[in-house]
């Protein structure tokens, strides 16, 4: 199988989708004659004409509504938002509308968009080029959220979320355009939304988590196999919304001692009701505390490189985290 | 109307393109609204439903808007007083009662949304929401499909003038106009939002706010359906012609309080209200179809008649309809079946 | 001490702070003339004037904004958003800009503004009258949320908010308005922020929560006391952001076994974050698993009645919760 | 400037009420506002910072923008490419490279911020953020406070034309219109929102919006600081005696990338860059004061030398200059001491 980046494969998934569908357009800022500012949707204007690939005006409630618009309509949009942190203006479109428009109509109308989002830090860009939006959406019913690791997953669950019938947010970590490349097949595939993977087996500790951090993880991981002989379990979510219940509660008790694991910031967080979850199931089978490594509660990351990597997770603070829990 | 000698003037109504009995129909339905919404005031005054939200004042322009639409391909995004115009594109009262007492067969919603709160794919209605000016950019998106796929279709959406003061009209109304989108925006502007007069929502006028996006912006008088139904079948053509959206400024005056929930009465006086009383449409383009012989007072006794009678049957069916089940009030938060994907 | 309604301990906080300090004003739809459309502004522009009352067009994000613009100009406003659920529009300005102000900044400037917004339902409001943000706001740190359940602390708190040197969000229960009365002193008071108050003591379960859903649990207790002889202890957030963890900590390890209830829907709510805290710190005081009662995980509750009981919880659901607990 | 006979003309700037030293003021900024982002441009490409964003091609009207302004009693929101306007309010070139290199020391942020996001008590420049356009409200709320306060002061707020498609544009003038606050609202139109031009923003006019919100807009060439300078002070008058606020439109070219991450010829040609080269402001305000007899090549270079060694000292001690420490690097996230709570 070929190895592609992350962002290869996120921009095949929608190539593939507009050829194979032809609801299927693509809108945002930059996202036509420029192909996008990370370059993601390079080449679809080019294919597909400006009708599919369409440059807005720099407003993002208009894009998320009009694609909700569009989406009503019949059509299968895949909204841009260039950056997560500035994708808050069009909050009201996706909590209000995107989210309620099935239930609300008795399922008489239904809103199929996706909205792609480039989350989280790492790049210098400061307290608002880095965000990690996942907390302001995640407790809203009606919303799907995905958040892929891997260029497998990023592929494969983005065609999912095309041709799901519901809203989905896609965050994608920016960081891993091009940090991260792996295995994809040539032929079209899909990843299911609602499940998780196990990226790793291993019977000392559990550690679930989603996007950037896992490659941490998965390095610290190793380390420790090596170093320590501890062996980790690791949980990639990949499904944010709805979280893969069965997944979490099977990998927390393979192990009893659970490290949850993500970018955005601790308090209220994705790991909080991962955490919460496992409270209400599996105490009895816990051997330990379950503990959430995150981001600190910070507003953002500063952009002067000591103050991002202090905020930032990484190898060397994922393995000190994994082998304190190993050696509960 | 028969016209005998060759002198005799065309009326306003057919130099228009409307015939005898389409203005006779836009009285008919106007009045239907009319009646149903004081039905509606009175069952709260009763306690028999707890919120109605009236559209009395706004009826005459939004029969004639529906007019001017093309029920077969374009879509309809009104908003919460345009039950005039839902009746219009084929709602039917006994629909609308079941909405008002939250039933389980009321199209919009199943009883699910407050009353006004329309919805209904057969009708092209598509639903809408509380917060307002969120419909704007969905018109839009609507527009945008007809353009993407080549169809003949306009969409029309509606709101209120304080609630062209959000975010969402401005970003509505630029990203339409950018792309030449067939859509017709609409800003009923009956003077005020809940309490707060037009002088405290804005300095300028909503019309003129067009010019910004590079479109055209017109004020009409609400009171005058039929030049009002002339502006909108221009703007529908306009759109058509892929001309791009017009702004339509239609002036009325909210003659029943903001909802029931609301005593207007801190805000404004019965003085003023009785004054814009005087102006109301209805009555005036009875005068209308009277004048040009079209109708008397038999005509206006027997459809009082009539539509007293659809009012009590609908009434009666809608308060002996069941609620959606308790089992039912938490389905379709997803879909329920994973859709084929398949395209086309 | 006289009773009052929990309305009049709002608008008599607003009034006296008002009195008391003159950069202290309230701008929002309809606070002017009307005083609200609940009310809770009455008579304060007849005492203050047009300036100090101020009705403004109806633009969420305007009313943010130019509180956020006001109060770094060093003035104490208090916006109210009419309905929580038309706060959405104003979500870029509240966690893009008032929560980031401070940090941002390095403390040059900073953001004393208040956010007042009438949460939750039981009014037959229908989807969009009736719904908790909460879960919204709470994982981005920069503010402050509040959220009392009684007319001594809605005053106390709102008072304490408007003094505060930071951005608050204070979410009143538009149920609990004129269905909650209770003894709040003449004088000034305030009431902390971050302290958690304990409602009713007892040994056999916890009870923690916030806001209308108590005063079900402190009935049920009442009953179950009564007839069962379970004594539950129960517990005020009050501050949700940030939370009391200490007073968290002290009411769970006091029965060792918790029931999390609020009104907000289950995933992804407050509930998780107290779950997570009491995970991490207590896991071997804990008798039963770590339950939540929270409203369902559906877009917001319909408006008719059936289904409107269907949705809310009330006393009879949090009596069968919490007998079962007991029983455990 | 010396005016010998009676009949000599008034100088353009004269008129306006600028003094001769004024102008070589305004030169001076406008150049060292271009030396230093050129600067800026060449650290980056030398990898001895990660970013830039710069405003070249946008100074002669910054500076002549800040020149209308009282800098004692104004509020300041500028965007992220007014260098050339912070520079002239007071902040150093110093400050500036400590952002640039993201010191501790620096004002604006500590180093915390983007470069190009200012703010500065000191200098009553409001911190400022990223997403676009949000500061537009807070610059309402700047003004609306001097109202309450009874405070002669006037807000100043500048976004890019892309950023006038944003909700808050919209929600602030009309707020701002309807109680005719002192706020000075300018759109930079430098034709491109990152790749997006003009055309895709808007089929409108900027300045044309602020009809539909009941006050003055002025479109106005930015490559004359004379004519923009009048018009800001006329707009600056406005504000002061209760007329409420004015939206000015500058007109200018993005002569840079839109940031040292935009590869520009990926959606526009070289040969448009150099055609709008030649209308650059700077040279021609050189010639305007050098045939007003206030300039010459010796002074020319006598300021390029001084800027020059400006630069150098400025950027060695911003190199020098340490982070902000890691034990710092997450305070302020709410106020370390409570306030008093003092009322006045
Ligand atoms: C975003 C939002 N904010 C506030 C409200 C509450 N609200 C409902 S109707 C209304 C006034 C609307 O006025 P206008 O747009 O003039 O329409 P009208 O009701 O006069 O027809 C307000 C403030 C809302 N529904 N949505
Ligand atoms: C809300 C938001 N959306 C997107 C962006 C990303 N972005 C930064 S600058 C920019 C273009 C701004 O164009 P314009 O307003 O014309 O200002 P200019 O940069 O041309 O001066 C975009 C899209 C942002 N900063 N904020
Ligand atoms: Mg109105
Ligand atoms: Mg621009």
């Amino acid at each position: 199988m070929p190895v592609i980046e992350y962002i290869e494969a996120i921009r095949s998934a929608m190539k593939e989708e507009m050829e194979r569908d032809s609801r299927v357009f693509v809108l945002g800022e930059d996202v036509g004659l420029k192909g996008g500012v990370f370059t993601t949707t390079k080449g679809l204007q080019e294919q597909f004409g400006e009708l599919r690939a369409l440059d807005t005006p720099l407003s993002e409630s208009a894009i998320a509504g009009v694609a909700i618009g569009a989406a009503m309509a019949g059509l299968r949009p895949i909204a841009e938002m260039q950056y997560s942190d500035f994708m808050f203006p069009a909050t009201n479109q996706i909590i209000s509308e995107a989210a309620k428009i099935r239930y609300r109509s008795n399922n008489d109308w239904d809103c199929p968009v996706v909205i792609r989002a480039p989350i989280g830090g790492g790049v210098f860009g400061g307290l608002y080029h880095s965000q990690c939006p996942e907390s302001v959406f995640f407790g809203t019913p009606g919303l799907k959220i995905l958040a892929p690791a891997t260029a497998y997953d990023a592929k494969g669950l983005l065609i999912s979320a095309i041709r799901d019938p519901d809203p989905v947010l896609f965050f994608e970590h920016k960081k891993c355009y091009r940090l991260i490349s792996d295995e994809v097949p040539e032929g079209e595939y899909t990843v299911p939304i609602g499940k998780s993977r196990v990226m790793r087996e291993g019977d000392d500790i559990t550690v679930i988590g989603y996007s950037l951090p896992l490659h941490f993880a998965m390095e610290a991981a190793a380390e420790l196999a090596r170093e320590e002989g501890v062996e980790a379990h690791i949980l990639d979510l990949r499904t944010l919304q709805p979280l893969d219940r069965e997944g979490i509660l099977e990998a927390a008790s393979r192990t009893g001692k659970v490290l949850i694991v993500h970018e955005d910031n601790k308090t209220g967080g994705i790991g909080a009701e991962v955490a919460a979850i496992i409270a209400e199931e599996l105490l009895y089978d816990l051997d330990a505390p379950i503990r959430r490594l995150c981001g600190p509660d910070v507003p953002a990351m500063p952009i002067n490189p000591p103050g991002e990597k202090h905020f930032m997770l990484n190898k060397e603070k994922l393995k000190t985290a994994m082998l304190e829990l190993a050696r509960y | 109307m028969t016209q005998t000698g060759a002198v005799r003037q065309q009326s306003r109504h057919a130099a228009l393109g409307l015939t005898d009995r389409q203005v006779i129909e836009m009285y008919e339905t106007m009045m239907r609204a009319r009646r149903f919404d004081e039905r509606c005031l009175l069952l709260q005054r009763a306690g028999k439903v707890n919120f109605h939200i009236s559209g009395i004042g706004q009826e005459p322009s939004q029969v004639a808007m529906a007019f001017a639409m093309d029920f077969e391909k374009d879509w309809f995004l009104p908003y919460y007083r345009d039950y005039a115009f839902v009746l219009t594109v084929g709602m039917t009262l006994k629909e609308l009662f079941l909405s008002l007492f939250a039933k389980a067969e009321d199209p919009n919603s199943a009883g699910r949304q407050m009353p006004g709160h329309f919805g209904c794919k057969r009708l092209r209605i598509v639903t809408g929401s509380s917060p307002v000016t969120t419909q704007v950019p969905h018109a839009v998106g609507f527009a945008y499909a007809a353009k993407l796929r080549g169809e003949s279709s306009v969409a029309y959406v509606s709101f209120g003038e304080g609630s062209s003061n959000q975010g969402d009209f401005h970003e509505g109304c630029n990203f339409a106009g950018v792309h030449k989108l067939p859509v017709i925006f609409v800003c009923e502007n009956n003077g005020y939002a809940i309490s707060v007069p037009l002088s405290k929502q804005t300095a300028g006028r909503i019309s003129d706010r067009a010019i910004g996006y590079g479109f055209p912006g017109v004020r009409v008088d609400g009171n005058d359906p039929l030049e009002v139904y002339r502006v909108m079948k221009e703007a529908h053509e306009r759109a058509l012609n892929g001309e791009g959206p017009t702004l339509i400024e239609v002036m009325s005056y909210r003659l029943s309080p903001h909802s029931t929930s609301d005593n207007d009465l801190a805000y404004r006086t019965k003085e003023e209200v009785e004054a814009h009383r005087k102006n109301d449409g209805i009555p005036a383009f009875r005068n209308y179809l009277t004048e040009a012989g079209l109708w008397n007072e038999e005509r206006e006794n027997e459809l009082q008649a009539r539509i007293r009678k659809e009012l009590d049957e609908a009434q009666a069916y809608a308060e002996r309809a069941p609620f959606q089940s308790v089992e039912d009030a938490f389905r379709y938060v997803y879909a329920e079946e994973p859709s084929s994907g398949e395209g086309r």
